[in-house]
């Protein structure tokens, strides 16, 4: 076997699944304040993307305002949604929220085509070409400077939860409502922060895979990858997000080449099967208190 | 508290259709059903037949997600399931379409339980996104098993025979899709009056304390998995006589969300809400259509305009509907009943 | 003139995955229809366009088709996918009085036994295929035949032609050195490019994409300094691919059977389209290919239509289909360059194009191919 | 003595349907325990929900009187808000942050402290010391707490915050009588050493009159009878009804010699 | 004779020992209470007899026959083992009458073809169920009046009493309450109390109850096990057990108002 050509294709797995990870972040920053499972976050990701075009391209601004732009566009989008369509909707039972959010990713697509017409889309290319050797191993400069930008924003999300109780708020948020506002707790604003701040991870990763895999109204569909990501990590843990994302990427990259691109979600699904099997919360998800 | 004391005994008690307003709106609504195929065109008639077939698979699904609690992605699956098992027979044997369509059920019914076997252990979205692997699985098999399923080009069917009957035309699928459709929500309804519906519903409220109060949990979730997907298995044998050809592609993720949303916005763990939501998703966006249509002659590229409109429309109503009442349409229903107070569901 | 209309019916994807292409066959077809009534209808009889969007989904265009066929019988419609084409089959078939062609050029339709109401307006995509390998084939001197590597994408749509178009290659003796299927909406696709730069191809055939991924494929491939010719088939030919890549676009080929809207070629009705374009939206400029694509569908039923007419026959599918096999060396004013013949419900002919990315538009470099 | 909390007869209606409260007043003075009595469904909870603000979550609202603490009226003031200001309710049914750890639940409350405070080490120091069994238990998720070890968790998060007035739900609710009185106890100490006026809605009128320095006896939705705890204890009613004590003066009437059921005329013939 | 007889019953959750080494009988039909302070493990004992939990020694003996951990709890409801719950679980999307009717679940056969047709066997069964839930039961816990409400609607006691029903309608043996009267007045307790005395004397159950009023307890029980740490400290008469100095310092304490008020007063004055 040629362990040269196994190492660029992990190596080029590994960065997809650096980006992954970025979106399943966004997505459990949401789920583990709100228990919602936000079916939206691949059209939120479109939709940064599609701004960021609009700047970059549209109104030909330098890339490195048009992306800041565009990602607090898109976090914006995410807090407005909160406000205006998830809060009314506090309490309800988890699925009919996940409805809703389907609901909200339609309407998404449709503005995204009003706007921007249902061409496919590219978006002007902005990170550096030079290909990057690593070692002797090719990697794809978009990948590996898309990874980069990624990471450096987890790092920073990781930090914040490490060091600071506000992972504590959301959990306690999700946990019981009522309790948390009696602690003092401002829970309509934990909710919202989640959103806007998940939004964000979610919007930079939009920019980022947009530019390397092209944009179009279906763009979203690659919240699928991530909900086998998220499920895999478990659905509210921040760790599982990042391991399962790298790992998932990979594999997905790795059946890619070896098996051929028919078996890239059959295999990632394989996995998950098998995963949840063993561990029915995923790696590193809570388990639900059972007791009577 | 209307069904009241007044009752004579405990079977006019359990009775579904109480009074006799209730039987005398549901004999009128069977005798609409079989008005109209006579009396409209072709494309309401077409209409009347997803309908149908949708109330089908979503009254199976609502079994599972609505009345038992298990959430599941793989509805399209199963359907693929039964669609492919009817084509497949229709092409090698000479049986004769209601025992195809039976063999369809049951075949997605094992595959249902199969499906199910994880639902002991895995719960809530994590066992939602375990069925949709399970759907993708399908997929993967109906695309890449090319000696039965025909790969990528898929199988196409003759249409259904009976007694030198060929159900060709919409006309004589809609007497074999409605019938069915009536005769398996009837059947869901029983369900739900016996000790196994109760089952169900228990698992959904709380499953641990279920056990403890005697209910197998897994033969029962398999049972619920089981009955969903052989709902799913019919609706899809009627989908492959209906539109005689079958591929991969016929049986998208998004016809699984459809499925879901069909269950949720028309009202989880009630069957006419299944009903209605059913009818919801597959006609509003024909109904939008009709929209554009009034407005092309004005503006001759109204179509290319209002397309994204109509996605943005259909969202919002989704989004809408649920926000204004959380548990769907059949509660907006009961509101109106309330109001109007003659109808035959009690539920 | 008070003879009754003639009825174009169609089901058209102006929104879902292949939106940007109905957009345009839409305008293509709604032209045509502008034009052939300013002309006096067919034989005197106006021409009436009737459609409904799709979404690109299988049972919304049948339902399409039953409301249009039931409301106001068409003589020809326009099905927007494959698997439409394949749905309605039995339905067409026992109506027996609509023509039907559309947006697929897909392989299976060419069977008269099952699809004989239903043609392709141009090669189906094996004969793509064709074209595009005989191409290749001719540009290898004496012994050494270029090899090729095929990418396409795991839809029916992409899979269509791969089968025949290895068995093809093999006859004109050129190694099909690599097989590269992606996933539909799958980001990246380095790993994929990775693999084709291990047997290094001297050309990569696309199909089944429009846009992403070959400019990643060709970006990518270029940056690891590989001379890969690039080429693809009719849906993956349009000027899109310029005008989002820009100069990394140059060199690309394609297999076209129209003419572009902005190639140098001109005849009656090329002119006729060009005009009409302009005339109904002065600001669009330049008309993708699929707007040509759905003018020419509406050329060919109208000039199936008049056949039939002039046949003093009845306007029914079989007359038609009759009327259209009947069609050989059929000058189409210029949309196609040389005279076309159908074989087999199809128009087996095309041409090569490469793209001159300073020029911003696709040059011929092979004469017109004409299979038979 | 100055009044921390002043209710002004309040009337509360849930849903825009069920009136609860029907003019209720109560004021509990600064530093003292005050006794909230009531049957089931009286609407002692929901007295201190519509304090705490956390009514408008159950889609209740005050639709008449006043709501005062130090004498600010709280209408409109966000429950997140009024905690901060010193105000902690702890809830009926304890409502511990299940997937949580014990420690974490402490961490949660923390959100109370606004401006300085002691540092939050010794503060968790203070609750172990009340509870030390929470200590043994501080790394295992609050879920598996028994009933009891909830309780004192629900406590111990209120000591955290350092409120100048807690509103304790039902305390006692099943507490072993031991811990009971240790709670009890402990409520006292709280009060003695660090100033804080209690509210005390229970069941258990008994031990409530014997901590609580005043009392108040709500039936549906108004105060029927309030005074000083002593003379609360004293009084023939509330001995009857509240504290078991049967007819003939003094002694507990027994569960056993209640008036044994009569089959009833059936529902159906 | 007993019913019921745990022995050497042990069960731990990672390093908590919630039981350690319980041993205790239950005396067929009389009112056993089981005691302790919070935390003591009663609740983990009653979920370790229904099967709930796994304990890992010991032996729990039913009717004198064993009941191994491959007993599971459906299993065993079936054979006679009914309870309540400490927090109340009630199936909120169901009426009163559906939450009853669940109880007989495991008397009933009627499998899924019946079901989905409904009339013939199914329907029979279900009308006997009917008959038997509302003489039976309905009738004697006097909740009638509300069989066709939704329990989520009800009042808290009568919430306890519908957990009552639900448990009478699997026909039990043994029944086990977790907690009562927990939260209720003291009207609401009598009539429990009631409830209670008269399922053991005219059904002849035998009761096995968790709870922390003294009072009743005292009052309504025929035998008491006292539980401390996981561990069984004593057994015996109620009367014994009142006055056993070991229970008195783990668990009662002076349970007696007076010297409470005496003893704060006291730290009031130290202070
Ligand atoms: N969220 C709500 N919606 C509607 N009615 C409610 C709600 N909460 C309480 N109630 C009703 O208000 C009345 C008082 O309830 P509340 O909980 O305040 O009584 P309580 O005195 O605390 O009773 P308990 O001693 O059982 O706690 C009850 O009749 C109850 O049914
Ligand atoms: N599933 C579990 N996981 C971990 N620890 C548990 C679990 N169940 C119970 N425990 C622990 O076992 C001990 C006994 O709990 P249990 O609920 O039996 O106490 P109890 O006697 O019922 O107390 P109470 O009277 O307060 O209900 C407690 O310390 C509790 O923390
Ligand atoms: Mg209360
Ligand atoms: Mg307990």
């Amino acid at each position: 076997m040629d362990w040269l050509f196994f190492g660029e294709i992990s190596l080029a797995g590994l960065a997809m699944g650096g980006l992954y990870a970025l979106i399943a972040l966004g997505f459990v920053i949401i789920y583990k304040a709100t228990r919602v499972i936000n079916f939206a976050i691949g059209e939120i990701m479109m939709f940064a993307a599609y701004l960021f075009l609009a700047f970059a391209g549209g109104m030909e601004m330098s890339p490195w305002i048009a992306l800041p732009l565009a990602v607090i566009g898109g976090s914006i989008l995410g807090g407005v949604i909160e406000k205006t369509i998830i809060r009314p909707m506090l309490g309800e039972s988890p699925i009919s929220v996940v409805m809703v959010t389907i609901g909200i990713a339609s309407i998404l697509v449709g503005l995204v085509e009003f706007v921007w017409t249902a061409d496919p889309q590219l978006l002007p290319n902005f990170l550096p070409r030079e290909p990057v050797f690593i070692g002797e191993l090719y990697l794809a400069p978009k990948i590996a400077y898309g990874f980069l930008i990624g990471s450096a924003l987890l790092i920073v999300y990781l930090l914040y939860f490490r060091f600071s109780r506000g992972g504590v708020a959301l959990r306690a948020t999700a946990s019981d409502q009522a309790a948390a506002y009696s602690m003092g707790i401002n829970v309509r604003r934990v909710f919202n922060m989640a959103w806007v701040f998940g939004s964000l991870a979610a919007s930079l990763a939009g920019v980022l895979v947009a530019a390397t895999g092209g944009l179009s109204p279906q763009f979203g569909i690659i919240g699928l990858s991530v909900l086998v990501v998220v499920i895999v990590g478990g659905l509210d843990s921040i760790l599982g997000a990042l391991v399962a994302g790298v790992f998932i990427g990979w594999l997905e990259t790795v059946a890619g080449a070896y098996l051929g691109g028919e078996y890239r979600m059959p295999a990632t699904f394989l996995v998950l099967a098998i995963i949840l099997v063993i561990r029915p919360y995923g790696l590193f998800g809570t388990h639900e208190i059972e007791r009577v | 508290m209307r069904i009241g004391d007044a009752k004579q005994s405990y079977e006019a008690d359990e009775a579904i259709w109480t009074s006799q307003t209730q039987k005398l709106w549901l004999g009128f609504f069977l005798l609409i059903l079989l008005v109209f195929p006579f009396v409209v065109d072709s494309y309401l008639l077409y209409l009347g037949c997803l309908v149908g077939i949708a109330v089908i698979s979503t009254t199976g699904l609502n079994i599972l997600t609505g009345f038992t609690g298990l959430i599941s992605l793989g509805q399209a699956g199963f359907m693929g399931v039964g669609a492919y098992t009817v084509a497949w027979l229709s092409i090698n044997t000479a049986l004769p379409f209601p025992v195809t369509l039976v063999l369809a059920g049951l075949m997605a019914a094992a595959v249902g339980i199969l499906v199910g076997l994880p639902s002991l252990r895995v719960k809530g979205l994590y066992l939602a996104i375990a069925t949709l692997a399970a759907s993708v699985f399908l997929h993967f098999i109906f695309a890449e098993w090319e000696s039965v399923t025909g790969g990528m080009g898929g199988l196409s069917l003759e249409p259904a025979h009976l007694f030198g009957l060929t159900f060709q035309s919409d006309f004589m699928m809609y007497f074999i899709i409605v019938p069915l459709a009536v005769l398996m929500v009837a059947g869901a309804r029983n369900v739900f009056r016996t000790r196994i519906g109760r089952a169900f519903i228990a698992i959904r409220d709380r499953d641990i304390s279920a056990e403890i109060l005697g209910i197998n949990l897994l033969r029962y979730k398999l049972m619920s998995f089981a009955l969903s997907s052989f709902y799913a298995g019919i609706a899809g044998g009627l989908f492959a006589y209906f539109y005689r050809v079958v591929t991969p592609e016929s049986f998208p993720l998004s016809m699984s969300i459809f499925y879901l949303a069909a269950v949720i916005v028309g009202g989880m763990g009630n069957l006419l809400g299944g009903i209605l939501g059913a009818a919801f998703m597959t006609l509003v966006p024909e109904a939008l259509k009709l929209l554009t249509a009034a407005l092309t002659p004005f503006y001759p590229n109204a179509p290319v305009f209002m397309s994204p409109m109509l996605e943005i429309i259909f969202g919002a109503l989704i989004v809408g509907f649920l926000i204004f009442e959380p548990h769907g349409l059949a509660e907006i229903w009961h509101r109106i009943r309330r109001f109007f107070r003659l109808w035959p569901f009690r539920n | 003139q008070d003879k009754e209309p003639i009825v174009f019916g169609g089901s058209i994807p102006l929104s879902g995955v292949f939106a940007f292409a109905g957009i345009h066959l839409h305008a293509g077809l709604t032209d045509y229809t502008d034009w052939i009534n300013s002309q006096g209808g067919i034989n005197g009889h106006p021409v009436e366009y009737v459609m409904e969007d799709t979404a690109y989904e299988v049972d919304r265009s049948v339902a399409a088709f039953k409301k249009i066929s039931g409301s106001s019988s068409p003589a020809t419609y326009y099905g927007d996918s494959t698997g439409f084409m394949k749905a309605i089959a039995s339905e067409l078939n026992s109506q027996g009085n609509t023509l039907m062609s559309g947006a697929s050029f897909a392989t299976v339709l060419t069977d008269n036994e099952t699809y004989p109401y239903q043609f392709i307006p141009g090669p189906n995509y094996s004969q793509m295929f064709g074209i595009i390998l005989e191409y290749i084939a001719s540009q290898g001197e004496g012994g050494d035949m270029p090899n090729v590597a095929f990418v396409y994408s795991d839809t029916e749509f992409g899979k269509d032609p791969i089968e025949n178009g290895k068995a093809r290659a093999a006859e004109l003796g050129i190694e099909v050195v690599e097989e590269i299927v992606t996933k539909p909406g799958s980001v990246d696709v380095s790993a994929e490019v990775l693999k084709l730069r291990r047997v290094r191809p001297d050309y990569v055939v696309f199909h089944g994409y429009v846009l992403s991924p070959i400019n990643e494929f060709m970006v990518q491939m270029r940056q690891m300094g590989l001379d890969t010719q690039f080429m693809g088939t009719f849906w993956s030919s349009d000027k899109l691919i310029i005008d989002k890549m820009g100069a990394d676009a140059d060199g690309y080929m394609g297999v076209m059977p129209y003419n572009y809207y902005d190639s140098e070629e001109s005849g009656p009705m090329l002119d006729a389209l060009r005009a009409q374009a302009e005339k109904s939206d002065p600001e669009a400029g330049y008309r993708p290919t699929g707007y040509i694509q759905g003018w020419f569908n509406a050329m060919v039923w109208t000039e199936v239509i008049k056949r039939t007419l002039d046949a003093g026959k009845e306007l029914n599918a079989d007359n038609m289909a009759e009327a259209l096999a009947s069609i050989e060396d059929w000058d189409t004013g210029g949309i196609i360059g040389i005279p076309v013949t159908v074989r087999d419900m199809s128009f087996p002919v095309g041409r090569i194009w490469r793209v001159n990315a300073d020029e911003g538009r696709y040059e011929p470099v092979s004469d017109w191919i004409h299979l038979d | 003595m100055e009044a921390l909390l002043e209710i002004d007869n309040i009337e509360v209606v849930y849903n825009k349907s069920v009136q609860v409260l029907r003019g209720l007043s109560l004021r509990v003075p600064k530093g003292a325990i005050v006794a909230l009595l009531g049957s089931n469904g009286a609407g002692k909870s929901t007295t201190l929900k519509s304090v705490s603000g956390l009514l408008t979550l159950e889609d209740g609202e005050v639709t008449a009187g006043e709501v005062r603490f130090r004498s600010k009226d709280v209408k409109g003031v966000p429950p997140e808000r009024l905690v901060r200001d010193g105000l902690f309710h702890v809830m009926e049914g304890r409502r511990v942050f299940e997937d949580l750890t014990v420690e974490e639940n402490l961490i949660a409350a923390t959100y109370a402290l606004s401006g300085s405070k002691p540092s939050l080490s010794d503060s968790y120091e203070l609750v172990y010391n009340y509870f030390p069994r929470l200590k043994e238990r501080r790394k295992q998720l609050a879920g598996y707490l028994s009933g009891g070890e909830q309780q004192m968790l629900a406590l111990g998060r209120a000591l955290i915050a350092q409120p100048d007035l807690i509103m304790l739900d039902e305390p006692s609710l099943g507490l072993a009588p031991l811990l009971v009185e240790e709670i009890f106890t402990i409520v006292a100490r709280i009060n003695r050493e660090q100033g804080t006026a209690i509210l005390l809605v229970e069941q258990n009128a008994a031990v409530s009159l014997a901590v609580a320095s005043y009392g108040y006896i709500m039936e549906n939705g108004k105060i029927v009878i309030d005074g000083p705890a002593d003379k609360l204890t004293a009084n023939e009613d509330v001995q009857e009804f509240y504290l078991g004590v049967g007819g003939k003066e003094g002694e507990a009437r027994s569960y056993r010699d209640i008036k044994h059921y009569k089959r009833r005329k059936r529902w159906l013939s | 004779m007993s019913i019921l007889e745990i022995s050497n019953l042990s069960l731990s959750f990672g390093g908590v020992k919630a039981l350690q080494d319980v041993s205790f009988r239950v005396p067929e039909n009389t009112v056993t209470t089981i005691i302790g302070p919070n935390g003591a493990g009663k609740t983990s004992l009653f979920n370790c007899i229904s099967g709930f939990y796994k304990p890992q020694q010991g032996t729990i003996r039913y009717q004198g026959q064993p009941l191994p951990g491959s007993i599971k709890p459906p299993k065993r409801a079936a054979l006679g083992l009914a309870r309540t719950f400490q927090n109340i679980a009630l199936f909120r999307g169901m009426t009163v009458l559906d939450n009853i009717k669940l109880g007989a679940h495991v008397h009933m056969k009627s499998g899924l073809l019946s079901a989905l047709a409904y009339f013939g066997p199914a329907r029979r069964e279900e009308m006997a169920v009917r008959r038997d839930v509302e003489e039976r039961i309905i009738d004697f816990l006097e909740i009638d009046h509300i069989r066709r409400q939704p329990v989520a609607s009800l009042s808290y006691g009568l919430q306890k009493r519908v957990e009552l029903a639900r448990a009478l309608a699997m026909q039990p043996k043994v029944l086990m309450l977790d907690e009562p009267v927990a939260g209720m007045n003291r009207e609401e307790k009598e009539d429990m109390a009631r409830f209670i005395l008269d399922i053991r004397e005219e059904w002849g159950v035998t009761v096995l109850m968790v709870e922390h009023d003294m009072g009743m307890v005292m009052d309504i029980s025929d035998h008491i096990a006292v539980l401390n740490f996981g561990q069984v400290i004593t057994e015996g008469l109620p009367a014994d057990v009142q006055n056993n100095p070991e229970v008195i310092k783990a668990y009662l304490g002076n349970s007696d108002i007076e010297s409470l008020r005496k003893k704060l007063n006291a730290e009031g004055e130290a202070a």
